[in-house]
């Protein structure tokens, strides 16, 4: 059963091909195919997902053996299982989501097709078994996606998708020495809880491996927006906001985290790195990070843009977490992961919506059009509300988690690191408050028949947004199996 | 140190001649005279060869039928070398005159530098 | 009684120099065009044959030609590594003439392209000789041929650009010749042999005993700058952008594509069979190669990056290409060179692709060459836009492509290396260039520009352009499917190339 | 049972918000207002009870529970809401906007009373930024950009103090030897032992968050702010309610986590007692120069409250009954006062102090309470703020510190005098202004008249008879220690 994993890997790569020479032009036709393919490859996940974690110890299925080292192959572990969940359960959704609104932004072909077969891809990320194989999907991905940031293919995305493009390839670039040294230094490749290297050898190059981890850190950093490499996630914010949604809040970004998730857990090893001065250099680069996209969000007026900065001060809580290098830390991470994933591909929806159908985009344009998208902001709202950190909305488990691994570690820089989640608290709630706080109690005189022609979309727009903050609910009143679940992942009880 | 001089006098003679020839092609702008610049730091080099493999006072390695004393002969394999040489030198040195010509042609000089300049108005 | 494939070597260079007199002979453009496909394709065959016999039985031989023996007269000398390289410049060098075969016809003059393709051959034989060769003369007499062959195909489009490009070419490997003759000379000056395996004997003994060491070290100092000068080593590079970019498609593709591999080659073979490696790193010559490949790595992509003229922005990328492969040479390492002959022959992969798809995009672009008039033409010829996007992605280092694999390759043997952190920055470094300036070129082709431009651009386009170019699209497959080879199934080659190493 | 009186004001809101019709809407505020207070007396009546709403993470649970100090608070929250809420009806026909107003001001009982319920620190933290967040409205109810970023400024503070706090608790959380609220502390004390140093700062950062709320310096520069240009019925409920939230917050923290015998005498103790007695008289002192009347109620609040704190930082019995008294006292007199406050403004639209001349003739009824209430507030007997500040006086006395002991006193009777200073000259000015200033009486209607006069008396008669009131605090005293 194991060449199952494969299955979602590679279909919906084909499919997405199909799609780009088949060129469909009837609606109907084209939904359905789509639909039934992003449909198709999620199932297999799931399907997969359920084989591995059903059997005890899953034996890798390989699709190419370079050599006796090398071969791109898959296996799913508790990580894979977590993130390859979020992905396939927010994917078709998503897609529900953006047939609707893509309908309006043309060459719809061309965007299907990538936003298939970055699906394959995003999968192959999370499933991958080695460093190899996580490096081929980690570029693939890179490109699979860069179409979709350029789709309006005006001069704006063509900037922002070159410096996507570039900021990714030269991340990957660094990382990639950090490879060559687990490749000579370690015992193999693939991921083994608790790091591969092979001490004996490494004896002696601990400094100079520990300079390549950082290296490789902010190699992998640079998809998770870590600062200073955190320049083009806001500016990537002028892709379609589905894109944004799904790619640049979830996917994308969160396969950079993964990917340091495994260059730390299952690469160079916690314990290798616990107390090094590698670790402060990370630890402190995500603290500048948390604080810094917080402050930048707060002071940026396009909704998209401040979404954006919200998610590099977000994802710097996982990868503050993981460079706790504690399986507690691992938990947290995953812990955020699953809840900011959830809460923030619902307020990019919401700012889609928005977009779309009043066609602002700034915040100071919102006064009281709250009143009249009452289900959009409602879900916007109680989004906003999980961000903030609000028990029992799911942010707060995040940040529990984060924080009391933080205690745990001992290390006083973890102990700066809280202060920083706590000051982010606050410029999350004072970002959030001023959206809202515009948008339900307006200000002065607002023209009201321009506020009459706003109103919430359709329901292939709201029914994703109901689902995903019901989603969001659910997942917070259901965390305590949930995060048990991903205690046992972070110290790899599975 | 003329004692030094006269035992090499022929690696001498040549180290001159090369470094007359690298300074033709180094320094002059006329193709023509860089070629005649090559053609002298060939016959340097092969100079140089030659009295490599020459011995005082035996004769050329030519094989009469009878005995073989290869003491009386000098070392053949630096000759051949040479007209190896030559020859090369000799096609090379054409086929840069033909060039040249074909250049002459085209632009009615053969001054680098102008050449240089005519050839990036054409390029844009 | 000796196996017979030891004949091939020799048979191969004789074919191709018969059928370059043939070919003269002939004048006939199509005819002699088909003959040289038949050539590559039977020398490639022969060679993998031989290559075949030499890997299963892990030998290799010397094969004395004329009456003389060993140590005197000229020898030629076969293994695993000189087999394969044999191959793959005969495949690389037939498709790069099928590729750029319908350009081929238009820029060259009907009466000379009888010569274009006589000059070819000789071509084949003088990398077939440099590449067999165990013989120092022998071997600069064929690096005279090949420079010459190289000039005529640069200048067989004669424009006025290309002329002044070849002449310079012509100095410069003049240049270099002259100065690898010297260097031979000295040589054979202080050891009295010409015979590879004597001669490193020689050297070995004056290198143990620690007589003649200036000349020594001269005379290697001297063949090295000589061959990197033809080679395009970095601060020797100058000429190789016009020259390259300038000439018809096909000549840029076998230049850049095997050319300079050609002297690198028998750069290597001096390394490893004559001087050997050991000593290279003891005189320090290792760590000026390494040093300059560096330079080049970085500097030619920054040119590179500079460039709007898209077959320019290739040759210059070339250099750093190149750059790659002195690097791994200078690591002075059984690992670094056996990297750098992978990366001889990925670069002998993609690059001609590149050129011959960035040719026919100019084709159906107009002839037009500068990139921003290039923008969307990957839609008049999709076959030619995916080419150029793998052979490009592969330059930058995607994994399951060629690029990839020799970069890994490069990487590892660096780490031996006392600069290990100053290489492996610099791979990195330069990755990024390369995603500078390929990824741009890349978007540049698939994004379509607005319709007025480009119909300001179709009005000079031929229709028969438009046509679709059978043989192009056969070469292009072929191309791409010898760098995913590259990419996946590398392991069996490298095998071979360290075989053919250990029994240089 | 317990979730009564939470879920139905919140519940019942929404209904508030969607009831377009005053006077129907008025009335479901009442009805709301009396059930909730219904249910909370129920609870007090009924043994003490515990609930666990959910589970998030191991010994990390949301639970409920009515132990004496919940029931206490739920009763003098509900008693100043009561009023408060009439009051309100009557007010937002001047002040517009009545739906909004009334529906966050619903939620927020229901709030309230979750706060007063809360049984573990993550609940309280649940319910107090709920609080926050729901208050805001109320303050920014004027809609001038004024209004809005005094909304802001106000969510910022608190928000940040509950954030304090919540560090605060990811430190404690590992030396609980149970995570809900016990009286008299739940530290693991051999655990504890080892990490005092840690510990009191851990103390100090919680008490300085949730003082932000109770408006302790250093973070109460949001009441002077939020107060003048919130609505009257929500700068009553502000400084009358949500001020004694964060104290409530503030006695969980002490007594009910680290516990008494655990901090006393301790440098932290000590620095936050400095603090408290900062506050008070920096709040008078501030309160005597302003002009602007709600401002100079506000900065009041600030110093009053703060005698609530110093008694509770006092950590002993005397200390915690005078802090209780006072928190009632101050609760019923302040709200008293901004209520008349709010009356003046609509009868008059005057704000500023000076303009007050002359103001006991026109609005006599308004002028008795609010008089009342500043004699209250000044302390001086029969009022029942007097039984409050003797309390205080003597609890500090016998304070094992003399110093502190002392200070506290000095700064008692100090502040005391500065109270009298900046609330008497309006009540004399307002009954005999100097010459006779022609006034015809505009009194406000008995609506908004009504629950003043309510409170004034309240404020008379507990400073009659304290006994029942102390009656009952000294019943949930023990329970604290």
């Amino acid at each position: 059963m194991y060449w199952l994993q494969a299955l979602p890997v590679l279909i919906p790569v084909a499919l997405g091909m199909g799609l780009l020479i088949f060129q469909p032009q009837k609606r109907k036709v084209r939904n359905g195919y789509i639909m039934m393919s992003v449909l198709l490859t999620a199932g297999l996940s799931f399907a997969s997902i359920a084989v591995a974690a059903a059997a005890n110890v899953t034996p890798a299925c390989t699709l190419v053996r370079f050599s006796s080292e090398f071969s791109i192959s898959l296996r799913i572990d508790g990580a894979s299982m977590v993130y390859g969940a979020i992905v396939s359960a927010l994917w078709p959704l998503i897609t529900l989501y953006s047939l609707d609104y893509m309908s309006h932004e043309g060459h719809e072909n061309r965007f299907f097709a990538f936003w298939i077969a970055s699906f394959g891809v995003v999968l192959g990320v999370a499933f991958a078994e080695d460093f190899l194989t996580l490096y081929l999907f980690y570029e693939l991905l890179t490109l699979a996606t860069l179409p979709l940031v350029m789709h309006f293919m005006d001069e704006k995305a063509r900037y922002a998708g070159r410096k996507y493009l570039v900021y990714s390839l030269s991340g990957a670039a660094f990382a990639f020495i950090g490879i060559v040294f687990l490749l000579s230094y370690g015992t193999t490749l693939d991921f083994t809880y608790g790091g591969v290297l092979n001490l004996a050898k490494a004896v002696g190059h601990e400094s100079v491996l520990r300079a390549v981890f950082v290296l490789a850190f902010f190699g992998f950093g640079v998809k998770a927006a870590i600062f200073p490499f955190c320049g083009w996630l806001p500016d990537a914010s002028v892709a379609p906001t589905p894109v944004s949604a799904l790619l640049h809040a979830v996917a994308v970004v969160k396969a950079g985290a993964f990917a340091v998730l495994r260059l730390i857990y299952f690469g160079f090893g916690a314990d290798f790195l616990r107390g090094s001065t590698a670790q402060d250099v990370v630890m402190t680069a995500a603290i500048v990070t948390i604080v810094y996209g917080a402050a930048r969000a707060l002071r940026t007026p396009h909704l998209k843009r401040r979404l954006a900065f919200s998610t590099v001060s977000n994802l710097s809580y996982i990868l503050f977490s993981l460079t706790l290098m504690l399986p507690v830390g691992l938990t947290g991470a995953l812990t955020h992961m699953v809840y900011h994933a959830v809460v923030k591909i619902t307020m990019f929806c919401c700012a889609g919506a928005i977009i779309q159908k009043s066609g602002r985009e700034y915040i100071y344009e919102f006064e009281g059009i709250g009143r009249r998208m009452p289900v959009v902001f409602g879900t916007f709202t109680v989004s906003a509300f999980a961000l903030i950190g609000l028990p029992p909305l799911g942010g707060f488990a995040g940040k529990w988690m984060i924080c009391s691994a933080a205690v745990i570690s001992r290390n006083p820089l973890a102990y700066v690191g809280i202060g920083a989640l706590i000051l982010s608290t606050l410029l999350t709630t004072l970002y959030m408050m001023t959206i809202f706080v515009r948008a339900w109690f307006p200000v002065g005189a607002v023209d009201a028949e321009a506020l009459l022609k706003i109103h919430d979309p359709g329901k292939a727009m709201t029914i994703p947004l109901i689902v995903l903050a019901a989603a969001g609910i659910v997942l917070a009143l259901l965390s305590s199996p949930l995060i048990s679940f991903l205690q046992a992942v972070g110290s790899n009880m599975l | 140190m003329l004692e030094a001089i006269s035992q090499n006098r022929f690696a001498v003679v040549a180290v001159i001649l090369f470094g007359i020839g690298l300074l033709n092609i180094m320094l002059q702008q006329n193709l023509l005279k860089k070629v005649v610049g090559f053609s002298i730091m060939d016959s340097a080099v092969f100079l140089l060869l030659a009295s490599l493999g020459y011995i005082e006072g035996h004769g050329a390695p030519i094989v009469e039928e009878g005995s073989v004393n290869a003491s009386l002969y000098i070392n053949p394999i630096p000759s051949g070398l040479v007209l190896t040489g030559i020859v090369v030198s000799v096609s090379v040195t054409a086929f840069s005159l033909a060039l040249i010509q074909r250049i002459y042609r085209h632009y009615g000089t053969i001054e680098l530098r102008e050449l240089l300049e005519r050839a990036k108005k054409e390029e844009d | 009684m000796r196996p017979f494939y030891e004949n091939l070597p020799f048979i191969c260079i004789f074919i191709a120099i018969m059928c370059g007199v043939l070919s003269a002979v002939i004048q006939d453009g199509r005819k002699v065009y088909r003959l040289a496909l038949m050539m590559t394709a039977v020398i490639a065959v022969l060679s993998v044959v031989l290559l075949y016999f030499l890997y299963i039985e892990d030998v290799s031989f010397v094969y004395s030609m004329g009456r003389f023996a060993a140590p005197y007269g000229n020898a030629i000398k076969a293994g695993p590594l000189q087999a394969l390289l044999a191959t793959a410049f005969a495949i690389v060098m037939g498709l790069s003439l099928l590729g750029g075969g319908h350009s081929l016809f238009q820029d060259i003059l009907p009466e000379k392209q009888g010569l274009y393709f006589a000059v070819t051959d000789l071509l084949m034989a003088g990398l077939l000789a440099l590449v067999y060769t165990n013989d120092m003369f022998t071997g600069y007499v064929f690096i005279e041929i090949t420079t010459i062959a190289a000039c005529a195909m640069v200048m067989a489009k004669d424009t006025g650009p290309n002329l002044i490009a070849t002449i310079r070419y012509l100095f410069m490997s003049l240049l270099g010749s002259g100065l690898f003759l010297i260097g031979l000379t000295l040589l054979n000056s202080a050891t009295g042999y010409l015979l590879m395996e004597p001669l490193a004997k020689a050297v070995a003994i004056l290198a143990e005993l620690g007589q003649y060491q200036r000349p020594l070290v001269v005379s290697i100092g001297l063949m090295v700058v000589g061959l990197g000068i033809k080679g395009a080593m970095f601060p020797f590079h100058l000429w190789l952008p016009d020259a390259h970019g300038g000439a018809t498609t096909s000549s840029s593709a076998i230049l850049s594509g095997l050319v300079l591999k050609g002297y690198i080659v028998l750069l290597i073979t001096l390394m490893t069979r004559v001087f050997g490696l050991q000593l290279m790193r003891k005189v320090g010559v290792s760590n000026i190669l390494l040093t300059l490949g560096l330079l080049g790595m970085i500097f030619g992509s920054l040119a590179a990056m500079r460039e709007y003229h898209v077959k320019r922005m290739l040759a210059n990328s070339s250099v750093a290409q190149i750059g790659y492969i002195f690097m791994g040479l200078g690591l002075g390492t059984e690992a670094g060179v056996a990297a750098a002959c992978f990366h001889i022959l990925v670069h002998a992969a993609c690059k001609p692709l590149l050129f011959i798809c960035a040719g026919r995009l100019s084709t159906v672009s107009g002839h037009h060459r500068s990139l921003k008039n290039l923008r969307g033409s990957a839609y008049r010829d999709v076959a030619a836009g995916v080419g150029f996007t793998v052979g490009a992605l592969s330059m930058i280092g995607i994994p399951l492509l060629g690029g990839f694999v020799s970069k890994l390759y490069l990487s590892e043997a660096a780490l031996e290396s006392p600069f290990m952190a100053v290489v492996l920055l610099t791979i990195a470094a330069s990755t990024v260039l390369n995603a500078l300036y390929y990824v741009p070129a890349i978007l540049a082709i698939w994004v379509r520009p607005a319709w007025e431009e480009v119909r300001f651009i179709m009005l000079d386009v031929k229709p028969e352009d438009m046509r679709f170019d059978r043989l192009f699209f056969i070469a292009d497959a072929v191309f791409i499917f010898l760098i995913f080879l590259l990419g996946i199934i590398y392991h069996p080659i490298l095998n071979v190339i360290r075989a053919g190493i250990r029994l240089m | 049972m317990l979730l009564i009186p939470i879920l139905l004001p919140i519940i019942g809101g929404v209904f508030v918000f969607r009831q377009r019709d005053e006077k129907i809407r008025n009335r479901l505020v009442l009805w709301l207002t009396i059930a909730t207070a219904a249910a909370a007396a129920a609870l007090c009546v009924l043994p003490e009870r515990s609930l666990r709403l959910m589970t998030i993470e191991g010994a990390l649970y949301l639970a409920v529970q009515s132990d004496s100090l919940a029931k206490f608070f739920m009763v003098l929250i509900v008693v100043i809401w009561l009023p408060v809420a009439v009051f309100a009806g009557a007010y937002l026909r001047h002040a517009g906007r009545g739906q909004q107003f009334q529906g966050f001001y619903t939620m927020t009982l229901g709030v309230l009373m979750g706060l007063a319920l809360a049984d573990n620190f993550v609940t309280l933290y649940m319910f107090f930024e709920m609080m926050s967040l729901l208050t805001m409205p109320l303050v920014l109810h004027g809609g001038t950009p004024a209004a809005r970023r005094a909304g802001l400024k106000y969510l910022g503070y608190s928000v940040f103090g509950a954030g304090m706090a919540l560090a605060g608790y990811f430190f404690l959380s590992h030396y609980l030897v149970d995570q809900s609220f016990t009286g008299g502390g739940a530290l693991n004390l051999s655990l504890a032992a080892e990490h005092r140093p840690l510990l009191l700062i851990v103390f100090l950062v919680m008490m300085i968050g949730f003082g932000a709320k109770a408006g302790m310096m250093p973070m109460q520069a949001w009441l002077p702010t939020a107060h003048p240009v919130a609505p009257a019925p929500a700068s009553a409920v502000l400084s009358g309610v949500i001020t004694k939230g964060g104290v409530l917050a503030m006695i969980r923290v002490t007594y009910y986590l680290f516990g008494p015998d655990f901090l006393r005498g301790s440098w932290a103790q000590y620095t936050l007692i400095g603090l408290a007695l900062c506050t008070v008289f920096t709040g008078s002192m501030l309160a005597l120069k302003e002009k602007v009347l709600k401002k100079r109620l506000a900065y009041s609040t600030i110093s009053q409250v703060s005698y609530v704190q110093f008694g509770l930082l006092l950590m002993t019995p005397g200390g915690m009954r005078g802090a209780f008294l006072q928190m009632v006292f101050h609760a019923l007199a302040k709200d008293a006062l901004f209520l008349a406050a709010g009356a003046i403004i609509i009868a008059t639209n005057f704000t500023l102090v000076d303009q007050l001349v002359g103001i006991g003739k026109r609005m006599p009824r308004t002028m008795v309470c609010f008089s009342a209430a500043a004699l209250s507030i000044i302390g001086i007997p029969p009022m029942s703020g007097f039984i409050s500040k003797w309390h205080l006086a003597s609890a500090a006395l016998n304070c094992e510190s003399r110093m502190v002991g002392y200070l506290g006193m000095a700064m008692l009777i100090l502040s005391a005098l500065m109270t009298a200073g900046y609330l008497l000259p309006i009540v004399v000015r307002g009954f005999f202004p100097g010459r006779d200033v022609l006034v015809e009486r505009r009194e406000v209607g008995p609506q908004m008249t009504a629950p003043m006069m309510a409170l004034g008396a309240a404020v008379l008669i507990l400073g009659l008879f304290p006994n029942g009131l102390q009656a009952w605090i000294s019943a949930i005293l023990p329970q604290i220690f």
